[in-house]
């Protein structure tokens, strides 16, 4: 269990992995965040880049949350967590809202995951183990958007890969994850296999291997994964 | 040609035990928490609800599982802050659950108010919540066939409303409060605020009047989640 | 050829046609009126029922036409007139308005025909002789309204009935009618039959078979069909 | 994350010979005359454009089916007062025609917008307008299947619009503009008023930016029915 230790001392924190997807936003993006650890993205927009941000529930645009106290329960996000509005900020119904998620109108989509497939595979909704099932936004935000993002530990809690050669828990959405931000990497979906662009310098190709459930091809260099200190 | 009724009690007393019925809102914004309890009052039991979410703490749709009106709900995400309500109806099987992605929900409820009985989608293709559903190809890529969804009632929170039933709404408490208002038989409006005909521009109504039955005002509505913050209990 | 010739200088005016429709037109109802020969019924509106209007092009509850050289081009109907607004009125897009068309949500639409079939088949948007087809929002209009109206002279100017066993001409829509008010009667369609619910007084009921064609049934008494002569 | 641009010519120069492109409007009310003479002016051909009719006088549509920039027309109503330009193009064979029911039409750009591939209407069943077309039945009614349309530009009239993009429109010159405005992978929009950013209310935006591509202000824009009873013929 000695490579489990290590990885839990070198593996990036969610801030980090959050901070490393929001550098590939575009600027002007129109993205959406996943209910959780994918909202602190909006956080590290790298300056000059301004990405709009959509939530499921009707709002394109909107400001950060308001001060504790301020908030107003009729302005949230699909979190139902409390937003603000700003200049630009639209209001729309929920039908409309979906056809800009089904429409192909987000440029990226950034999602947790339980498990991701070599083919692109996603299951992030349910553990399959019973107890009140719900599925929200996500079946409908893996569909549509040009880049569908998924943020994640590398492993489980136990150590074992979530990246794997086939999803064993419900899916989510088939063959539609395009890149992946994990505690180690950076892994695309290419041709229905996995693609390794970045890792830590403080892992191996062959440590990294070992904790992902089907092969990581390369093409060209590996890339570095750094990022910043503060965040850990 | 006046829609305006005098109280909630008024506006929900047709609901029949049995009854299809949609409820705006997401989470607590724009819950019609007025009408809800009206229904609640009224006892009509049996209830089929359609809702994103099933219920939040001891108020509105939460409340009206818990004295045991609602045989089903269908929705997307029957999960809240304090979902200890349905939860408990469920899994002690009192409560059917019809579970919807939001964007089909969505599409459903506005197809069923634009008279399209069925749609083509991608999302669920190949997930547990398309089995047994047809799947058609479209330019190389499967899609799965999904019906619309309709209503007997739908309650609906708007902040203006005029005499005729034109409707504007505030913030993000738009969400589903438009589209259920397009595929219930009857729906009935409360409003935060009645203005006089005339008195919403006819360039900012999101809802038309055409689609609106019965409205009544009520006026500084309470707030679903304001309600569950101040750990309010419904009756 | 004298019964064409009877015909024609007892037959009701368009504008008693549309007299006689409008007083079918419930308090507070939902009406579209199409282009042309059915738009005059919103002139006759009797007092105290107040019908509110809708035009394909995205308004409900218009106002009557403005003054010549008043007229705002913005502010249209489907046949490209100019309205008004008025207090109640409201703007919204195509796809909404024809989501109030084939939703279910008009009380009554009012169209012209060419041809009506005893099983209620409509044939009013090309006579199949070539030209430019152009077909507009007939074939929605005819679905979704509550009841489907129609008026129209009886015959054709040759004196042909227009009330037929079948449409001979291309169906705008199949077994959509529900009403005909005509310059000499006041026709149901009623399980896939004419029924003959008022007539003129000058017309006995033989000499209204004699035009129609197809069976005219009845059910109880014939009522008389008595429109205003300052009309005629 | 500027959308403006400077000039019509501007707007429209990526327009490409073969494009499909939807123009706004219903009659002239909501037509974009200003991106249809900048696009006659630019030349792009073997156009289908997606409209509710098919030009009226010399000016606009009419003009670019004048200027045989036109292959087809999908639209519903080819008629206008004065239809001359396309009526002469029609019968001598020089433009096709795809006509299709004015609702379907605008669902069908409202299904493009909203990535529903295809959706069953009752709308033309039993008519010469839906042969070939797959007919299925639901809950003992036939319906006929149509499938979206999509345009890889849309050119779009609109009364304000802000840096983003997001849209107001004038009255009943809204019509087709917003659904089309959904449906093109590139959406032009000329606007009456470029507003800042804020210069809209939030509630009453009707076209949110993310379907906006770019946006050129022209202000006292033409109206294509004032310019027709002015006998007006472009170029």
């Amino acid at each position: 269990m000695s490579d489990v230790i290590d990885i839990e001392a070198i593996k990036l924190s969610n801030a980090q992995i959050a901070w490393r997807a929001a550098q590939d936003i575009e600027d002007g993006a129109y993205v959406n965040l996943g209910i959780g650890f994918p909202e602190m993205v909006a956080k590290f927009q790298p300056k000059g880049k301004q990405a709009i941000f959509h939530t499921e529930n009707g709002v394109l645009d909107f400001g950060e949350a308001p001060a504790k106290g301020e908030e107003d329960w009729d302005c949230i996000n699909a979190g139902k967590k409390a937003i603000t509005i700003k200049p630009g900020t639209a209001f729309f119904h929920h039908a409309d809202s979906f056809a800009m998620v089904r429409g192909g109108h987000l440029d990226v989509a950034i999602l947790g995951a339980y498990q991701v497939a070599q083919n692109g595979d996603l299951a992030n909704w349910s553990t399959g183990k019973g107890g009140v099932p719900a599925v929200g936004g996500a079946m409908d935000l893996v569909h549509g958007a040009k880049r569908v993002a998924v943020l994640t530990d590398h492993c489980t809690k136990k150590g074992e890969p979530k990246l794997l050669a086939a999803c064993t828990m419900p899916l989510t959405g088939v063959g539609c994850v395009t890149r992946i931000y994990t505690s180690l990497a950076v892994v695309d979906v290419v041709d229905g296999g996995f693609v390794l662009r970045e890792k830590i310098p403080a892992i191996t190709l062959e440590a990294l291997q070992a904790v992902t459930g089907a092969p990581l091809g390369t093409e060209g260099p590996v890339g570095e994964l750094i990022c910043p200190e503060e965040l850990k | 040609m006046d829609k305006r009724l005098t109280s909630p009690a008024e506006a929900v007393a047709g609901i029949k035990d049995g009854a299809v019925v949609m409820i705006g809102g997401f989470g607590g914004s724009g819950a019609p928490i007025e009408l809800i309890h009206a229904l609640i009052d009224q006892g009509a039991k049996d209830l089929t609800v359609i809702n994103n979410n099933a219920g939040n703490g001891h108020v509105g749709i939460a409340a009206l599982i818990e004295q045991k009106r609602v045989a089903k709900m269908i929705c997307s995400f029957p999960r809240s802050a304090d979902p200890v309500v349905f939860t408990e109806a469920y899994l002690a099987g009192q409560i059917e659950l019809e579970l919807v992605p939001q964007g089909t929900l969505a599409e459903r409820i506005r197809a069923g108010g634009a008279g399209i009985p069925a749609f083509y989608t991608p999302t669920s293709f190949g997930t547990d919540l398309a089995k047994g559903k047809p799947v058609e190809v479209f330019e190389g890529r499967p899609y799965v066939q999904e019906r619309w969804l309709k209503a007997d009632f739908a309650l609906i929170k708007a902040e203006a409303a005029d005499p005729h039933g034109n409707l504007t709404y505030r913030m993000a408490a738009r969400n589903f409060n438009p589209i259920m208002a397009m595929a219930a038989t009857t729906t009935i409006v409360q409003a935060s605020r009645i203005v006089p005909l005339g008195g919403i521009d006819p360039e900012q109504v999101v809802t038309p009047g055409i689609f609106v039955d019965h409205v009544v005002e009520v006026a500084k509505p309470a707030q679903e989640e304001e309600l569950n913050r101040a750990g309010a209990v419904y009756p």
